[in-house]
């Protein structure tokens, strides 16, 4: 590259207790340039640009920015200078309303009547429609976002820097944020992009730089680059494809019908009328953007919430008025969206977090006593097949990566033979290579004769591991359809809520691509 | 030895600084210090609760080598007891109870009643609304005594007058007995007795150009008004002859129940608000009852239904007095429970 | 610069550590004030920390009492962890404790003056109950209308105070007590009297009760189901919810816990110690086992040693008072001063301390 | 009502409101920034025996109240430096300040009790208290009175209205988040526990210097507690603690006016009745199935730690 770098990162390290997170790191931005960051969990992704937002401070190295001395001592610094992002765990308050959540992240932010109509005109220009009067905790991971973003380009950055934006969006809005990013780019904004999926590295970013265990591996350009081929940079390893061999399915094992459940904290989705029957041996993929109730449809399989009995059965059995305990002993097990503080709890060891779901079915306390020899076995288990990388099952959960505390929770539902399995967003910012893993798990299980349903947010997920699909709109579950009839756009139609395919309007399709 | 000091002990309820019960106490704790130089040590513990750690602030203080230890609130009567069993060699003295279980426990208290009409009687003259507004603690025997003493002698100078009587539910509680004063304030009344510790009300009463009386201590920084005069606690001199009575090897077991008379109830000097022959008329009363000539409990006396209590010319019995539950008549209300 | 970082499991070392270094500190600031007061120090320091244990006149009679004094501490400070464990915030123990003596009291002075055996059981009973019952207004309200329960348990208290004094002035006065307020004493009558079990100890049932709350929470929280359950709802309620835990059972669970020990606390007190139902019967032991659970770490041994030290303090404290004429707000303020240090230092078990440059960039 | 006069019970209960309500309003920010301190008893009572030992002995009132709110900060402070430099448990700590407080205090006053503190002069000329109804009511106070309404208007605009306000909020809301933004937690924080301290010692130097005029050892008796009721009562809202104090100091005032008038209700119910009423307009209110619970912020009571 000619001309001089937007930004330039000068042999950066950064040490935490027990773990370099960044060492020797140099690599440089140039004007208008989408630049990739690659890497495993825990790479060292996060820590980098935390730095460049002037967060976390470097322990060694320099940059520059614009040819000047680049230091920023805190976030505001950073901003004045024209750097802006969007954070990988969204930094939005729930409880206050879009204009005030992006109010915050400006510097000067002007009154709130003129900063409204600024984020309206805004949010038009790069079609990322936006209501600045709603509550954040009204909207959806997608709007979360829009609101993240808006906030970013209202201060107009040189530098926008995303920490893996598209984990939470649906294929339509993903290409709306390309659409807006390419618009950036080309006005000369400079964008520097982290993310897990590696087939969306390749249609946006012009650069991209690998991180290892800290340290840069590699460069390339991801248009020339086979997404296995990076993949095999980052893990320094190549990478199988999730498969299995084409099994039949069996009799129906879970049935749901006529499920409606009002949403019990003030910013959920309420379900109507769903129905699911669920094979033997089938993966049934449930598409759609979060907060169009899924997290309500897992609280009514795994029994969080109960409904009339009738409504779900399991082999025959009406089981809607059971709690979770009873559930799991008849063989539905789940695995919630959020990992830390949903499926597993943050500061309890993994001994602890394996007795959360496996009391029952691993028999793992006696007249009320707990076994803990048979826990801490279990938990050893569990990280033993799974590959849970931690250095022990006395480490609390929040002390793991995404990654592997995601593979611990699938793992600890999954050897406990269930009758059917319901996963929420299986892999969602987990890297590739644990991502196959888990996937691979769930083939695995189906395979041998349990019923799966994946729910995800993450299509190429979905083609991927399932049998049979079907749309989550508005907490309405649209028609189930055989995957491997599916194309990108029929099921980006079912999602956006067109429920029955004949009224499919062709133009709308181009129109919206 | 003999040439060690005497050593008393006093264990307080409240702290030195409430300015009333507990204060008052400490006041005569300090004149006995005075009185017999270094031939005595005090020592006191201040803000100690009834029951469980009174007893063990009692054994501590026996142990320390206290000769004679004065418990000054009703409810450190059992403890007193129990401890006392255990050091028959320690005096004790009781304030306002009535066990004597070991003959090393005395017992001793004031008859405020005595005042209490006194100040009922310049109340009764004083008020122009007829209403007199009374802050009382709690429903015990002690409190209603001293609410019909007051009410007789209103009456009896002012067959208007009538009592407005707030329970405050407190010894003391300056922000409670303040707003009781205004309450009684608000609803007409124009002089106000309290049996209630603290100085709060008379703020209130200064406010409103009401007057009131000195409680506990003489409240004189409220003098000449709203303060006309005060009953006042002087436990002094009982301290005074029963520590020399330890030391002289006289001391015995007694009950002490003592009035304006031998000066353990004092009335606060009557401020030139009251009126001359008023001022007259009262310190006649004050004097008629310290010469032992006129009992404030003399009949005819009716109870508050209108049954009979004592007969012309009879005079109330010491037990009645000390159990008394109820109101006499002309007093509107109930006693609480 | 200072910085604090977080260790990745707290510091056995520094948790053993952290309260002998507190009360170092302790005696160092609360010498200066001492000082101040025109007290010798270290005379004031030996009497409150020392005496108590080992002064040759008092140390007798004063060891046994400090489990007098702490064990209903010890005993409302364990209920009190059970729900601070599980994120359920009972500040109400001083109501239920009066509760607890009043409705123990009361039954066995229904009796009055029956001498069966089956009195004192059953007034324990009734403490507990009349504890629970308290504890229970906050629950319902709690899962029924979502109130808060720091609030109503705390607004509870005043209610129960007034409660008290007219119940010692009204329907429990003793009726030979020549009007006085305040019960029969029941340590003065064979079938209530909650006794010193071993002559010279300070043992009585409320003390035994204690230790067996101690243990019992003990297993509880480290063996039991129950127990797991309440810690997990207290971290992450979510996960809790997702593991079969329901939410309002558990709020009626440890408040009702709570509520019954407190009571329990209270019906021992008035039976004891206290011997009766008087106007000022609570004496904040309700509000102080707040301080003795929170300096117990939540944690069943930490309340049984925060309890002896609090107890401690208070015993060391009258002697100081008694023997120096310190005045009582100073030691009030000196006890204060020992919780902020305690509290201040435990840092140190779950952080480290580094220094570090200005950052470099 | 028989016999009680309406506007002597509003004047009372103004004055019987505004110790709590100061104290309540400093406590209601203090927990917008997501932290919870108990030590408003503590902080209060000393600010009550400074206002008084100051106010007596220079004279001037107002040097009072400015030692009143001194003193509840440098409390506070400790507070302060304690649960977010220290990252001490906020509960305990809290407890530990009013445990501190209420023997700091003690040991501050020794000799006052019984001292008469200067006179505060009212702003209004005393014609216009006067005047009939609205006089005594709205014209015959002193200035800390007018002052706690005006903090409260204050407290409401600047929270509601202004980016400072916005800030607080988000602080309480998700401080994670605020501190990934930029903002200075833990200095926010601590400006917000100062200013708590300054209302509650303000408050308790009114209770001392005005309403009762004079100091005595633990003159506050339960007047923190009640306002830190107040703060969840109001469910964080600057006008709804003042409609809380006034309706606990109305409900204070009215039932001693029963009692002085005569009626026939058992006294031990009245003096039951204003926390029994508050919990049932609590019951009430929080039964109401709206979204009251967003106004509490989400963060409170929680450490933070920066990582980083
Ligand atoms: N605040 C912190 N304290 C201690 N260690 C940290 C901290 N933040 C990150 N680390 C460690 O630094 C390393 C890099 O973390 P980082 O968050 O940068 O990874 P990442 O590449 O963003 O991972 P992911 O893909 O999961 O987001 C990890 O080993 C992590 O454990
Ligand atoms: N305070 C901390 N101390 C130690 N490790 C930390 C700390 N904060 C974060 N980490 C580590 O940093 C790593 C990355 O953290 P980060 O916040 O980027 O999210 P993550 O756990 O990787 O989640 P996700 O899978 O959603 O990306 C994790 O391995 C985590 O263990
Ligand atoms: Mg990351
Ligand atoms: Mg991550």
């Amino acid at each position: 590259m000619t001309g001089d770098p937007l930004l330039s990162i000068n042999n950066i390290t950064k040490a935490y207790p027990g773990v370099v997170a960044n060492s020797d790191v140099s690599f440089q931005i140039q004007p208008g340039e989408v630049h990739a960051l690659l890497g495993e969990n825990g790479a060292g992704k996060s820590t980098l640009v935390k730095m460049i937002y002037g967060l976390v401070r470097p322990d060694s190295g320099s940059m520059t920015f614009r040819g000047e001395a680049y230091a920023p001592p805190e976030p505001r610094v950073a901003r004045s200078t024209g750097v802006a992002m969007v954070f990988q765990h969204f930094s939005l308050f729930e409880a206050l309303n879009v204009a005030e959540n992006i109010a915050l992240g400006m510097e000067n932010p002007p009154p709130q009547r003129d900063l409204a109509k600024r984020i309206r005109e805004v949010s038009e220009a790069y079609g990322l429609p936006l209501d600045p009067d709603r509550l954040v905790g009204d909207l959806s991971a997608g709007e979360r976002q829009r609101v993240e973003i808006i906030r970013c380009l209202l201060q107009d950055p040189k530098l926008l820097i995303m920490d893996e934006p598209t984990s939470v969006l649906t294929p339509q809005e993903v290409e709306i944020l390309f659409h807006t990013l390419r618009k950036l780019a080309a006005e000369g904004t400079s964008i520097l992009y982290i993310s897990h999926k590696l087939e969306e590295i390749r249609a946006l970013c012009d650069e991209a730089t690998i991180l290892r265990l800290g340290k840069v591996v590699g460069n390339c350009t991801p248009r020339d680059t086979s997404a296995a081929e990076m993949a095999e940079l980052m893990v320094g390893k190549s990478l199988a494809t999730p498969a299995r061999d084409n099994a039949e399915l069996g009799e129906v094992i879970l049935k749901v019908a006529g499920l409606s459940v009002e949403p019990s904290n003030p910013f959920g989705t309420p379900l109507r009328h769903v129905g699911i029957e669920l094979r033997a041996g089938e993966v049934l993929g449930i598409g759609g953007v979060a907060g169009n109730g899924q997290d309500e449809l897992l609280a009514a399989l795994s029994g969080e919430v109960t409904t009339p009995p009738g409504t779900i059965t399991l082999n025959k059995t009406p089981i809607g008025d059971k709690g979770p305990n009873e559930r799991r002993e008849m063989g539905i097990l789940c695995a919630p969206e959020e990992r830390l503080g949903h499926a597993a709890a943050p500061d309890m060891s993994l001994v602890e977090n394996a007795l959360l779901t496996a009391r029952q079915r691993k028999n793992l306390a006696d007249s009320g006593f707990v076994n803990w020899g048979a826990t801490r076995a279990y938990a050893e288990k569990v990280i033993a097949d799974f590959d849970v990388r931690t250095p022990g099952p006395d480490n609390v959960a929040r002390s793991l990566s995404g990654g592997n505390l995601q593979k611990f929770v699938i793992g600890r539902e999954i050897l406990q033979d269930p009758t059917v399995l319901v996963v929420n967003q299986p892999t969602w910012g987990v890297d590739a290579s644990a991502a196959a893993d888990i996937r691979q798990a769930i083939l695995d299980l189906a395979q041998k004769g349990a019923g799966v349903i994946v729910i995800s947010q993450d299509l190429d997920e979905l083609l991927e591991v399932s049998d049979n699909f079907a749309a989550l709109n508005e907490g309405r579950l649209s028609n189930v359809r055989t995957t491997r009839d599916l194309t990108m756009e029929t099921i980006g139609l079912m999602l956006g809520g067109a429920h029955d395919m004949h009224d499919l309007d062709e133009e709308a399709i181009h129109a919206e691509a | 030895a003999q040439d060690d000091p005497t050593q008393v002990g006093f264990i307080y309820v409240g702290s030195i600084g409430d300015l009333g019960w507990t204060y008052e106490h400490d006041r005569a704790r300090l004149a006995v210090e005075e009185h017999f130089g270094d031939a005595v040590e005090t020592s006191y513990v201040e803000n100690v609760p009834e029951g469980a750690d009174a007893e063990r602030v009692l054994t501590q203080m026996a142990l320390s080598g206290a000769d004679l230890i004065f418990t000054t609130s009703f409810g450190y009567m059992d403890p007193t007891n129990a401890v006392a069993e255990r050091f028959p060699n320690v005096r004790f003295e009781h304030a306002t109870g009535y066990r004597r279980d070991h003959p090393n426990v005395s017992t001793y208290s004031a008859r405020f009643y005595e005042g209490r009409a006194v100040m009922g009687h310049i109340a009764g003259h004083m008020t122009e609304s007829n209403i007199v507004g009374y802050i009382a603690s709690f429903p015990i025997p002690e409190v209603i005594r001293g609410i019909n003493s007051a009410f007789i002698h209103a009456r009896e100078v002012n067959p208007d007058v009538e009592f407005r009587i707030v329970w405050a539910y407190t010894w003391f509680d300056p922000a409670v007995e303040a707003d009781a004063a205004q309450a009684l304030i608000d609803q007409g009344a124009d002089v106000i007795m309290q049996h209630t510790d603290s100085t709060a009300p008379m703020t209130v009463l200064a406010e409103a150009g009401a007057f009131g009386f000195g409680q506990a201590s003489d409240m004189y920084q409220f003098a000449p008004a709203p303060r006309i005069s005060a009953i006042i606690d002087d436990w002094a001199p009982y301290y005074i002859a029963r520590t020399q009575a330890v030391m002289d090897g006289t001391w015995e077991s007694t009950d002490t129940w003592d009035g304006i008379g031998p000066g353990m109830v004092g009335i606060g000097e009557m401020t030139d608000a009251i009126p001359e022959e008023v001022r007259a008329s009262a310190q006649a009363l004050q004097a008629a009852i310290a010469a032992g000539d006129y009992h404030p409990f003399t009949g005819p006396l009716n109870r508050q239904d209108g049954s009979a209590w004592l007969a012309e010319g009879e005079v109330a019995d010491d037990g009645t007095l000390l159990g008394m539950n109820f109101y006499v008549e002309g007093i509107t209300g109930d006693v609480p429970n | 610069m200072l910085r604090l970082e977080k260790r990745p499991a707290p510091s056995r070392a520094w948790t053993a550590a952290t309260p002998v270094l507190a009360v170092v500190l302790t005696m160092i600031a609360g010498g200066i004030m001492f000082a101040l007061l025109g007290k010798n120090p270290f005379e004031a320091i030996r009497i409150i920390f020392w005496d108590p244990l080992f002064h040759e006149s008092f140390a007798a009679y004063s060891r046994p009492q400090l489990l007098v004094k702490a064990g209903p501490l010890i005993l409302i400070a364990i209920g009190l962890a059970l729900g601070f464990r599980a994120g359920v915030w009972n500040i109400g123990a001083e109501g239920q404790y009066i509760m607890g003596a009043i409705a123990g009291a009361s039954f066995g002075l229904a009796f009055y003056p029956s001498e069966s055996p089956l009195i004192f059981p059953g007034m324990i009973i009734a403490g507990a109950l009349g504890g629970w019952a308290w504890s229970m207004i906050p629950a319902i309200l709690k899962t029924r209308f979502r109130t808060n329960e720091i609030l109503v348990s705390l607004l509870l208290v005043y209610v129960a105070e007034k409660f008290l004094a007219s119940a010692a002035t009204g329907f429990l006065r003793n009726p030979e007590g020549h009007g006085f307020p305040g019960s029969r004493n029941l340590s003065r009558i064979e079938s209530m009297n909650n006794p010193e079990l071993i002559s010279g100890t300070g043992m009585h049932w409320g003390i035994v009760a204690a230790f067996i709350a101690v243990i019992t929470a003990y297993v509880l929280l480290n063996k039991h189901v129950l127990g797991y359950q309440i810690k997990l709802a207290g971290q992450a309620p979510r996960a809790a919810r997702f593991a079969g835990v329901n939410p309002n059972r558990l709020i009626v669970l440890c408040l009702g816990m709570s509520g019954a020990l407190a009571g329990l606390a209270g019906l021992f007190e008035v039976s004891g110690p206290a011997g009766q139902i008087s106007i000022d019967f609570n004496v904040g032991y309700g509000f102080t086992a707040i301080i003795v659970a929170f300096l117990g770490r939540l944690h069943p041994i930490g309340i049984l040693l925060a309890g002896l030290l609090m107890a401690l303090t208070y015993i060391g404290g009258e002697l100081a008072q008694l023997m120096l004429q310190i005045p009582a707000p100073a030691i009030q303020a000196f006890q204060g001063m020992l919780l902020f240090f305690l509290l201040a230092v435990d840092v140190l078990s779950t952080y480290r301390i580094r220094f570090k440059k200005e950052g470099v960039a | 009502m028989m016999g009680i006069d309406p506007i002597t019970l509003i004047v009372a209960l103004i004055t019987v409101s505004t110790p709590v309500l100061l104290a309540a309003i400093g406590e209601l920010v203090v927990e917008k920034t997501g932290v919870l301190n108990l030590g408003v008893e503590g902080m209060m009572i000393t600010g009550a025996v400074m206002g008084f030992v100051v106010a007596v002995n220079t004279g001037s009132p107002t040097l009072g109240f400015l030692a009143g709110m001194a003193s509840g900060m440098a409390l506070s402070l400790i507070f302060g430096v304690l649960t977010q430099l220290l990252l001490s448990n906020q509960v305990a700590t809290g407890l530990a300040l009013t445990l501190f407080g209420l023997g700091l205090s003690a040991l501050l006053g020794v000799g006052y009790p019984g001292s008469t503190p200067p006179v505060v002069s009212d702003p209004f000329p005393a014609a216009m208290a006067e005047i009939p109804v609205i006089g005594p009511i709205l014209f015959g106070h002193s200035l800390v009175i007018y002052l706690s309404v005006l903090l409260v208007a204050a407290v409401w605009y600047v929270l509601g209205y202004t980016k400072m306000g916005l800030i607080i909020r988000a602080v309480g809301e998700n401080h994670d988040a605020a501190h990934a933004l930029g903002y200075k937690v833990i200095r926010i924080r601590l400006m917000a526990i100062m200013f708590g301290g300054a209302c509650a010692g303000l408050g308790g130097a009114f209770l001392s210097i005005v309403r009762v005029q004079n100091w005595v050892d633990g003159m506050t008796a339960g007047a923190g507690w009640i306002a830190l009721a107040l703060v969840v009562f109001a469910s964080w809202k600057p006008w709804r603690a003042l409609l809380g104090a006034y309706l606990f100091g109305g409900v204070t005032a009215l039932q001693l006016r029963l009692q002085a008038a005569g009626i026939d209700i058992p006294v031990e119910i009245l003096a039951m009745s204003p926390y029994v009423i508050t919990i049932v307009v609590l019951v009430i209110m929080s039964s109401d199935k709206s979204r009251t619970a967003l106004n509490a912020p989400a963060a409170l009571g929680k450490v933070f730690h920066a990582t980083g």
